[in-house]
């Protein structure tokens, strides 16, 4: 078996909702519910989920940009949940990430060279030729030319400033790259080379990712493994074949039924979810699906199901396999 | 605000009382006189404040009258009087027939009221009172109903003149038990107005006494003082009518009222002084050479012709010269830039010093712009090379840190209360007025005997005498720059007519007439 | 809703307390002690001793910080030194003529501030709106004590239009009921004084009314710029509704919020900003007088007056904030 | 398909005026759409889809933007010179439009009733009772539950599903000859952009209304539409049915964008992808404006500019490659 | 439909010689195409000038008196005419130009000084360092802030110098709540996640990501803050309470003429237009920076 890098155990991010005459806790938002899964050195988890079921806190808590709950992250054999600020801070040299926003995630006052020098110049490197040397040759690595280095983000288009993005991650030479949604603001002819890119870049670099989307299509094209999170919780993981072949959670069937196929002659008659995403600060009783879950069963409204291994390495949360 | 307790018997809204007044009497009319600021108090004895005593020279009357436009005395409620031959014994008659506002008969037992209330206070309470008199009277009795009987420790000089000043006026010995603390709020004198209403910082209307003693006074119906703090807008506020009367005029604009026929001018009578005055225990002032070169370095013409459009005259001693005991023989220090600095040099400084000059921050009679008169100064100071630095502070500071002799030169003026010379000389420059009046913390031994000599003394030649002395001193010394005598000046519309501005600056309006 | 105001209100507390604080500290550091303000400049050591000690002054600063706390808890706010009498009455009639003519600005600025502004932003570009924009630059800039100034020369001693300064013909005077003098002369049936009232209003309010009228006019047209650019303006649009329609109802009811924001903040502004109109047209409002009680050393006054003034402006920001949440459903306040 | 079409436009022309000079957004575009179908439009960012769909409801933000050219016949009956007046009849009674942001193009301060029926009133010229009944009604016809409720709710108590079926209610109000929805699911989750593509093909049969579908998703186009036109910066590369498009597609444009998206059903080893990055509109001035991202680029391509070619039964091609009509 | 690669053909996909524009570089473009903008710009810029050179323009001075020439109305001799103490308004006027700015600037320098430090601690830190920091400028701004400018003038004692501290005072809540709500809104950007995700640490992110992108905010702010400084000089020099004499300070020249306003308007009328020409200046420059500068207006 694969060597883990990543090993996450009942992650927990809630987030206090305020309220009252003053502004005391009166509940909380269960942004990441009890969530627990690994990565694999060198592979790719993708996470999918609807808008809001806590994909980006996932990512964040694993870095420790937001505090944790409850649960530990174990990577490389350090909990990463128990280092001290500064420890942290020293650590993220090996976990980069990349954001959804190519536009809000760059500083409009800096220029690219800057902030590719940024990392190496927070991580100790004090050579400014040996820094500047670095920076062109990421920047040839992601796909841009050394006289970019001068100019500002805004002079550059939206996969333009993704490379940016991504070199940035890459300048420490990190191990892991939790990539938030890199793609989802890219149009259908960039987001092909950017995917392309980190394709290559994992090779070239042996990369792991986590790789952060919405688009059922882009998690499977690149993913290994793909996690399917609802509401705060995972409900299903597995190799990214076959889970796209043999869904086993009603949620992910319903997922994948919804993509559009662009295929006319396709046009099957799909089973459509019915409802909306319940609110994450009030998520149902038991499994937070069975509000609109076809095959819901009694259970299902006053247990929360456990993700067990139905298959091997094939897991799901839901009680139709829970026996 | 202030509720209006109009005395009058009549219980119906002031509104209709007021129509029906103006409608009765054929005279009568309004007068809408616009000053500067807002009494603190009408009841004149509690108060040494001058707005205050604007209202109620109307509404109170004293035992004895100035005289219409100078401060010699004459009959008020007193019609006859005498004085002993030890000075200590005044007997005055009283006016019968006269009536309070409030109803109750004038007589001598409401004069010993007063003057016991009065004597009761201390200095803080009644003011003038306690300075004036203090505790050199030793009884009022009353002699019979209209005869009232004066006994003193020492002989007061000026005892008549000082029973005439506006803080004596007679009040109701039954209003004041009736309204306590808030007697100040509510006056009942027998003057010929009544109180009717008092609106803080804005205005205090007084009304017509029917039963005024004196046949066809007051000729108004009814006085409103109305408060205007700038001077500006108080001459626009008469321009355009709103009011028919202004005191606090700015010398400046003297020629544009007197070119609208509209309008015309009232020249108060000079009875103050504003002078620059030198802390004598500053350095370098405590030098005498160098108050003299200040002395010398000033063009007092210069300043009256620009800032009193020559309404005022310049000053030589440090009293108005219709004050008896004036000395005309005292020469005044010349112009002279060059001596200045010849005697700058040989008092050691001939290239000059650097002093504070204060200017006082509020317009007053005698210096109603100091602010630019302060920048003349400055200005003529700096060609003999004193360097001035022109301060100023609130007028409640400006008065507390001169008198805790902070100032190095300040300008201030005094305008007097009774028109004797005592109420100059020695309350602004004797060494028992240190801490109080005497601002400059000017000390002359010499001078001090003087002064005592002459309060003691009843012989008005002998007193005139020693207050010439004085002078000479004085000038020599050179505690102040005496600067100007003004006529503070008045305008009112020209419909008003037989309104005499009072020296003292509290004006008697009963009877001024005015045509609608 | 009611669970918010009371929160709001309860907020207001250490704001309210900080500011007495300040003010009381503040007002003690004016030099001059005022006992001996009070009893003038002959007055005697002892007596001043004896009088600083009947106003509490010798009190070390905490005691006279709680007493006056206390007071003002029991809805008293002190005596004044110089008139003697209860602040509580004797502000009043201040502060009202203030209000009137605060209000009067308020509303002058807000009527043709609120239009012009929406005119320029419908009409953007237009000769309109860069003369609309423009003049209220020029307002923004305007040092209000030059304006008041020059339009009582042009308009009360050249062209003797209105009269120069006050706020009523004293000849004839109001009897003061409400001291809201619009208010008295109407529930009073003289509605020739009333014309004499609102005369001696409009130059003071129309100077005072410059800033706010340009500050609200630009804000408007800058909000409603940026609403009408939104999605559902779009959408209204695409109904086919009139344009006046889609200003005035759909916009003007999204720019609202930062255009109350303004008014709120200009209101509570103007109260105590009057103070240089006050004192150009002579108006017996709190401005004056708190700044005479400042010569005077009036503790009592200053800190009551200042004290009331925030406390005003304070409860106007609140009023606005409740309004917003009448205004726009989604601040929803629990 | 003989019948004339419900809208009609012919080489419409909208520019930006900015300060470096006239911008063509949308460069002579010319399509029609007949009754009862839905027309896709495919396009990258910024290639002009929003602003033809805005042209013609002419809502262009004017200054800076101005129709400069061309015609939109609604039945015969040219747009482009109507007065306001004319256009506010037509806007919500003949062409209806729904937006992309289902979250801000709803007003947030008024109720969803008093938004759904001011059209209805405007329109039908029926009382405020009559217009809520049909709002009611409308709210029904789009599939949301206690509709009256909903009524008198405020947008932000709705999720973004229910909000876009609110929009779709009130477009539909008034039975317009044309549906414009510019990127209606874009901002959605898969399956609620499930359920709206599902309600809008069963409104169009139902109610025979014509639709213009504005999308990047090709997905999208291939389930919903029935002809498909291609735009790259402003104009039309390509026209066709739905299923010429996906199984014939033939200007390269088309081509790599088909390629390149990554497709659910099987995984590929590296997805195709066109160098470059879409022109900013008003930069290419000459030729052919793909020529640069474009592999098949020839000499011509960057001094001539393509027209659209014919390829058959409603297949139009702006490519050098088929300007012979024939295919490579 | 196989696709080749390598066309020789290539158009250039951008240009390369495109140089780098900074954002000020861009700011400062569209700076100068704001007419307004430019013109406010030239006032300032004559009203600093005037004030500079007044010695040379109007070497009169500000202080010969000569009451032979009173209340003069403009002429040659005297353009803006003459005062009650026969001085020439128009050097007045010039030298009260550097007052003003003088003032103005020093004033909202200091304000600027101690609200970032103020506004910086307060959003940076949070909890009750802002609870007690926002407090205090909420405190601050329930003060109309001309009384409060009396009142502090009232404790300080009337002078140019205390007017300015006063001034300084008043302004302080306006930068610190500024900078706060900058420094806030900075810290939930995604550069400032991504700079702490690089590791980056708090004092570097705030030195180099927040402290840079609040820059143009102050700018903006602190253009128009001198506008009120300048006004809020002159009124506090109306009431009494700003510069000494004889410095010509415009609102003291206005409270110094009040009374020839009918006599001589023309003391009155230009050092009111000279306060009103340069706060405009300031206003039109700070609302074309504010148009330049804010990202907001910007994409
Ligand atoms: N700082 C925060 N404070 C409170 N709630 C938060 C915070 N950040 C996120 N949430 C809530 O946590 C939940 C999960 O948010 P998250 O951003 O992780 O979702 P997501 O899956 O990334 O969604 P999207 O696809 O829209 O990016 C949401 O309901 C969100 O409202
Ligand atoms: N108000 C405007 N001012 C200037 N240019 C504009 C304006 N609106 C649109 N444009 C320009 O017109 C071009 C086409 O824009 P349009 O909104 O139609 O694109 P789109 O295809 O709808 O893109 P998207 O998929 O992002 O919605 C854009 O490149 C844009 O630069
Ligand atoms: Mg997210
Ligand atoms: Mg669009």
């Amino acid at each position: 078996m694969a060597e883990v890098l990543l090993k996450v155990d009942n992650l927990k991010k809630y987030f206090p909702i305020t309220g009252g005459i003053f502004g005391q806790k009166i509940g909380d938002v269960k942004a990441v519910d009890d969530v627990s899964f690994y990565v694999n050195k060198g592979e790719t988890l993708g996470l999918v989920g609807e808008s809001g079921c806590g994909k980006s806190t996932t990512g964040r808590v694993l870095m420790r940009l937001l505090e944790p709950t409850a649960g530990t992250v174990e990577f490389d054999g350090k909990d990463l949940t128990k280092l001290k600020a500064e420890e942290m801070r020293r650590m993220r040299k090996e976990i980069q990430m990349v954001f959804q926003d190519p536009f809000a995630s760059l500083n409009p006052r800096h220029t690219v060279e800057k902030i590719l020098e940024e990392p190496l110049i927070v991580h100790g490197i004090k050579d400014k030729d040996e820094r500047k040397r670095r920076v062109k040759e990421m920047l040839e690595v992601v796909g841009l030319n050394s006289y970019h280095a001068k100019r500002y983000p805004h002079q550059f288009s939206g996969g333009q400033r993704q490379r940016i993005g991504i070199a940035r991650a890459l300048m420490t030479k990190p191990k892991l790259i939790i990539a938030d949604e890199p793609v989802s603001a890219l149009d259908v002819s960039i987001q092909s080379q950017v995917l392309n890119l980190l394709e290559d870049l994992q090779k070239e670099f042996q990369l792991t990712y986590i790789f952060i989307a919405h688009d059922l299509g882009v998690v499977k094209h690149i993913s290994d493994r793909v996690g399917v999170m609802y509401l705060g919780r995972l409900v299903e993981i597995t190799e990214a074949e076959k889970l796209y072949e043999k869904p086993l959670h009603p949620y992910t069937k319903a997922l994948l039924a919804s993509i559009p196929i662009p295929d006319p002659d396709l046009k099957q008659e799909r089973e459509l979810l019915k409802g909306d995403l319940p609110s994450p600060s009030d998520p149902p009783q038991g499994c937070a699906f069975h509000t609109r879950c076809s095959d819901c069963m009694e259970i299902c409204k006053v247990t929360r199901p456990e993700l067990v291994e139905v298959e091997p390495g094939h897991y799901a949360a839901c009680h139709l396999y829970n026996k | 605000g202030c509720n209006s307790s109009s005395t009058s018997n009549e219980g119906e809204p002031d509104d209709s009382t007021d129509d029906n007044g103006t409608e009765e009497t054929a005279t009568g009319g309004q007068l809408v006189f616009g000053r500067g600021g807002d009494s603190t108090s009408l009841d004149p004895a509690a108060t040494t404040e001058g707005e205050a005593f604007k209202v109620t020279v109307n509404l109170y009357e004293t035992l004895i009258n100035f005289g219409e436009q100078d401060t010699e005395i004459e009959e008020g409620l007193a019609t006859e009087w005498s004085t002993s031959e030890d000075g200590l014994t005044h007997t005055l008659k009283l006016r019968e027939g006269v009536k309070f506002h409030d109803g109750t008969d004038f007589n001598a037992d409401a004069v010993v009221y007063n003057f016991e209330r009065w004597k009761a206070g201390d200095k803080e309470q009644f003011y003038y009172y306690n300075s004036q008199f203090g505790d050199k009277i030793d009884s009022v009795t009353a002699v019979d109903e209209y005869t009232v009987e004066f006994k003193l420790n020492t002989p007061i000089a000026p005892f008549y003149k000082n029973l005439a000043m506006s803080p004596f006026g007679i009040a109701s010995p039954t209003a004041i038990e009736e309204h306590g603390d808030n007697f100040f709020k509510n006056p009942v004198g027998t003057g010929p107005f009544k109180f009717k209403e008092w609106r803080e910082n804005d205005r205090i209307t007084i009304v017509k006494n029917e039963d005024y003693w004196q046949e066809g006074l007051p000729k108004l119906d009814e006085v409103i003082f109305r408060v205007i703090p700038e001077n500006s807008a108080r001459l626009n506020a008469l321009a355009t009518g709103e009011v028919d009367l202004i005191d606090g005029v700015n010398f400046s604009d003297k020629e544009t009222i007197e070119s609208n026929p509209e309008l015309q001018v009232f020249e108060r009578p000079s009875l103050n002084i504003g002078y620059l005055g030198l802390t004598s225990t500053r350095k370098p002032l405590d030098n005498k050479l160098v108050r003299q070169a200040l002395n010398h370095a000033v063009n007092k013409q210069e300043i009256i012709d620009a800032f009193y459009a020559g309404a005022a005259e310049p000053a030589i001693n440090p009293m108005p010269p219709v004050v008896a005991g004036y000395n005309p023989d005292v020469e005044d220090y010349e112009y002279d830039p060059e001596k200045a600095k010849e005697l700058l040099a040989e008092a050691g400084y001939p290239d000059g010093f650097e002093m504070e000059l204060w200017a006082m921050p509020v317009p007053r009679p005698y210096m109603p712009e100091g602010q630019k008169v302060a920048e003349a100064l400055q200005k003529m100071f700096e060609e003999i090379g004193v360097k001035a630095k022109i301060v100023t502070y609130e007028w409640g500071t400006y008065l507390e840190k001169a008198n805790a002799g902070e100032a190095d030169t300040f300008l201030l003026g005094w305008t007097g209360d009774n028109g004797d010379a005592d109420n100059f000389l020695y309350v602004l420059l004797d060494e028992d007025s240190i801490g109080s009046n005497n601002y400059s913390y000017y000390k002359n031994d010499e001078v001090h005997e003087l002064l005592l000599k002459a309060q003691a003394s009843s012989d008005q030649a002998e007193r005139d005498e020693l207050y010439k002395q004085a002078q000479v001193i004085i000038k020599d010394d050179a505690p102040w720059i005496p600067l100007v005598h003004s006529t503070p000046l008045l305008a009112g519309s020209a419909n008003i007519s037989n309104f005499l501005a009072h020296p003292t600056g509290s004006d008697l309006l009963s009877s001024v007439e005015i045509k609608n | 809703m009611l669970s918010y105001t009371i929160k709001r209100l309860l907020s207001l507390i250490p704001v309210l307390l900080g500011l007495t604080l300040i003010v009381f500290f503040m007002i003690r550091a004016i030099p001059g002690n005022p006992a001996q303000i009070i009893l003038g400049q002959l007055a005697t050591e002892e007596a001043v001793a004896e009088l600083t000690k009947q106003l509490g002054l010798d009190q070390p600063w905490y005691t006279q910080f709680f007493l006056y706390l206390s007071d003002l808890f029991s809805g008293d706010l002190g005596q004044s030194l110089r008139t003697k009498s209860p602040i509580n009455e004797e502000i009043w009639p201040f502060l009202a003529a203030t209000a009137e003519l605060a209000l009067c600005a308020m509303l002058i600025a807000i009527v043709i501030g609120v239009n012009a502004g929406i005119i320029s932003a419908w009409f953007q570009n237009s000769w309109f709106d860069y003369v609309a924009m423009v003049l209220a630059l020029i307002g923004v800039s305007m040092p209000i004590f030059w304006l008041g100034l020059m339009e009582q020369w042009i308009f009360a001693i050249n062209l003797e239009w209105l009269p120069t300064s006050g706020r009523e013909n004293v000849r004839a005077p109001i009897d003061a009921v409400t001291n809201f003098y619009i208010i008295d002369t109407i529930i009073q049936g003289r509605f020739d004084q009333l014309w004499i009232v609102i005369k001696h209003l409009i130059l003071p309010s129309a100077a005072l009314a410059t800033i706010p009228m340009a500050i609200i006019a630009r804000i408007t047209r800058s909000t409603m710029l940026e609403v009408m650019k939104s999605d559902f303006i779009r959408t209204a649009r695409a109904k086919g509704l009139r344009m006046f329609w889609v200003v005035y109802k759909h916009s003007l009811k999204n720019a609202v919020i930062p255009i109350l924001t303004i008014i709120g903040l200009q209101t509570g502004l103007l109260l105590g900003g009057a103070i240089l109109t006050e004192t150009i047209f002579s108006w017996p409002g709190i401005g004056r007088y708190i700044y005479e009680a400042i010569n005077y050393r009036d503790y009592p006054v200053i800190q009551s007056g200042i004290l009331v003034i925030a406390v005003i402006f304070v409860l106007i920001n609140l009023i606005v904030d409740l309004l917003y949440a009448v205004i726009d459903p989604r601040i929803k306040y629990n | 398909m003989t019948q004339a079409p419900v809208l009609d436009v012919k080489e419409l022309r909208t520019s930006f005026i900015s300060s470096d000079g006239e911008i063509p957004a949308v460069d002579n575009i010319s399509f029609a759409v007949n009754k009862g179908e839905i027309l896709g439009i495919v396009g990258e960012s910024g290639c002009g889809k929003s602003v033809t769909s805005l042209s013609i409801m002419k809502l262009i933000p004017q200054p800076p933007g101005k129709i400069v050219g061309g015609e939109i016949l609604l039945n015969g009956e040219d747009l482009v010179p109507a007065t306001e007046k004319r256009m506010r009849q037509i806007r919500g009674n003949d062409i209806a439009m729904i937006f992309q942001e289902p979250m801000t193009s709803l007003n947030p301060l008024f109720t969803i009733g008093n938004q759904l029926v001011e059209g209805i009133i405007l329109h039908k010229k029926v009382s405020k009772k009559a217009a809520f009944k049909i709002g009611v009604e409308m709210l029904k016809l789009v599939g949301l539950p206690r509709a009256e409720q909903i009524m008198k709710e405020f947008p932000h108590q709705l999720s973004g599903g229910m909000r876009q079926r609110v929009m779709i209610a009130m477009a539909l109000s008034c039975d317009p000859k044309l549906l414009i929805a510019d990127e209606p699911t874009t901002a959605l989750d898969v399956t609620i952009q499930a359920q709206i593509l599902s309600l809008m093909k069963d409104l169009n049969k139902k109610l025979d209304t014509a639709i213009i579908m504005i999308t990047h998703d090709l997905g999208v186009v291939a389930e919903v539409c029935q002809r498909v036109l291609v735009m790259y910066a402003g104009k039309v590369v390509e026209e066709a049915s739905v299923s010429e498009i996906f199984k014939n597609p033939k200007h390269p444009y088309t081509i790599g964008l088909l390629q390149s998206v990554p497709d659910v059903r099987e995984k590929k080893e590296r997805l195709y992808s066109i160098p470059g990055n879409v022109p900013k509109p008003g930069t290419i001035t000459t030729g052919c404006r793909f020529a640069a991202r474009c592999d098949k680029v020839q000499e011509r391509c960057l001094t001539e500019d393509p027209e659209l070619y014919k390829q058959g039964d409603g297949h139009y091609v702006r490519c050098f490659l088929h300007a012979s009509g024939g295919e490579i | 439909m196989e696709l080749s690669t390598n066309n020789q053909l290539q158009r250039p996909l951008e240009p390369v010689e495109e140089k780098a524009v900074s954002p000020w570089l861009e700011a400062w473009r569209s700076f100068r195409n704001n007419k307004l903008a430019v013109l406010g710009t030239l006032i300032v810029l004559f009203f600093i000038l005037l004030a500079i050179f007044a010695p040379l323009i109007a070497p009169e001075g500000i202080n010969e008196q000569n009451f032979e020439k009173r209340l003069l109305a403009p002429s040659s001799e005297h353009w803006f005419g003459t005062d009650d103490f026969g001085r020439d308004i128009f050097s007045r006027v010039v030298h009260g130009a550097r007052i003003s700015l003088w003032v103005g600037f020093l004033a909202v320098t200091g304000s600027i000084v101690v609200g970032c430090l103020l506004g910086i601690l307060a959003g940076y830190y949070g909890k009750w360092v802002d609870t007690i920091i926002s407090r205090f400028f909420d405190i601050l701004l329930a003060f109309p802030s001309i009384l409060l400018a009396i009142a502090i003038v009232a404790v300080l004692g009337p002078s140019l110098k205390n007017a300015l501290i006063a001034i300084a005072i008043i302004n302080i809540p306006n930068f610190g709540r500024l900078i706060r709500s900058r420094v806030l809104s900075v810290k939930q950007e995604e550069y400032i996640l991504a700079a702490k995700a690089v590791g980056m640490k708090n004092s570097r992110i705030l030195f180099h990501h927040v402290m840079p992108n609040s820059i143009a905010p102050i700018i903006v702010q602190g253009t128009l803050a001198i506008a009120t400084a300048i006004i809020e000089a002159a009124a506090l020099g109306f009431l009494g309470l700003g510069a000494e004499a004889p410095n010509p300070e415009w609102g003291k020249m206005l409270t110094d003429s009040r009374a020839f306003l009918v006599q001589a308007p023309w003391t009155m009328i230009f050092p009111g237009l000279a306060i009103m020409l340069t706060v405009l200046g300031f206003n039109l420059m700070g609302d074309g920076l504010r148009d330049a500068l804010d990202p907001k207006m910007k994409n």
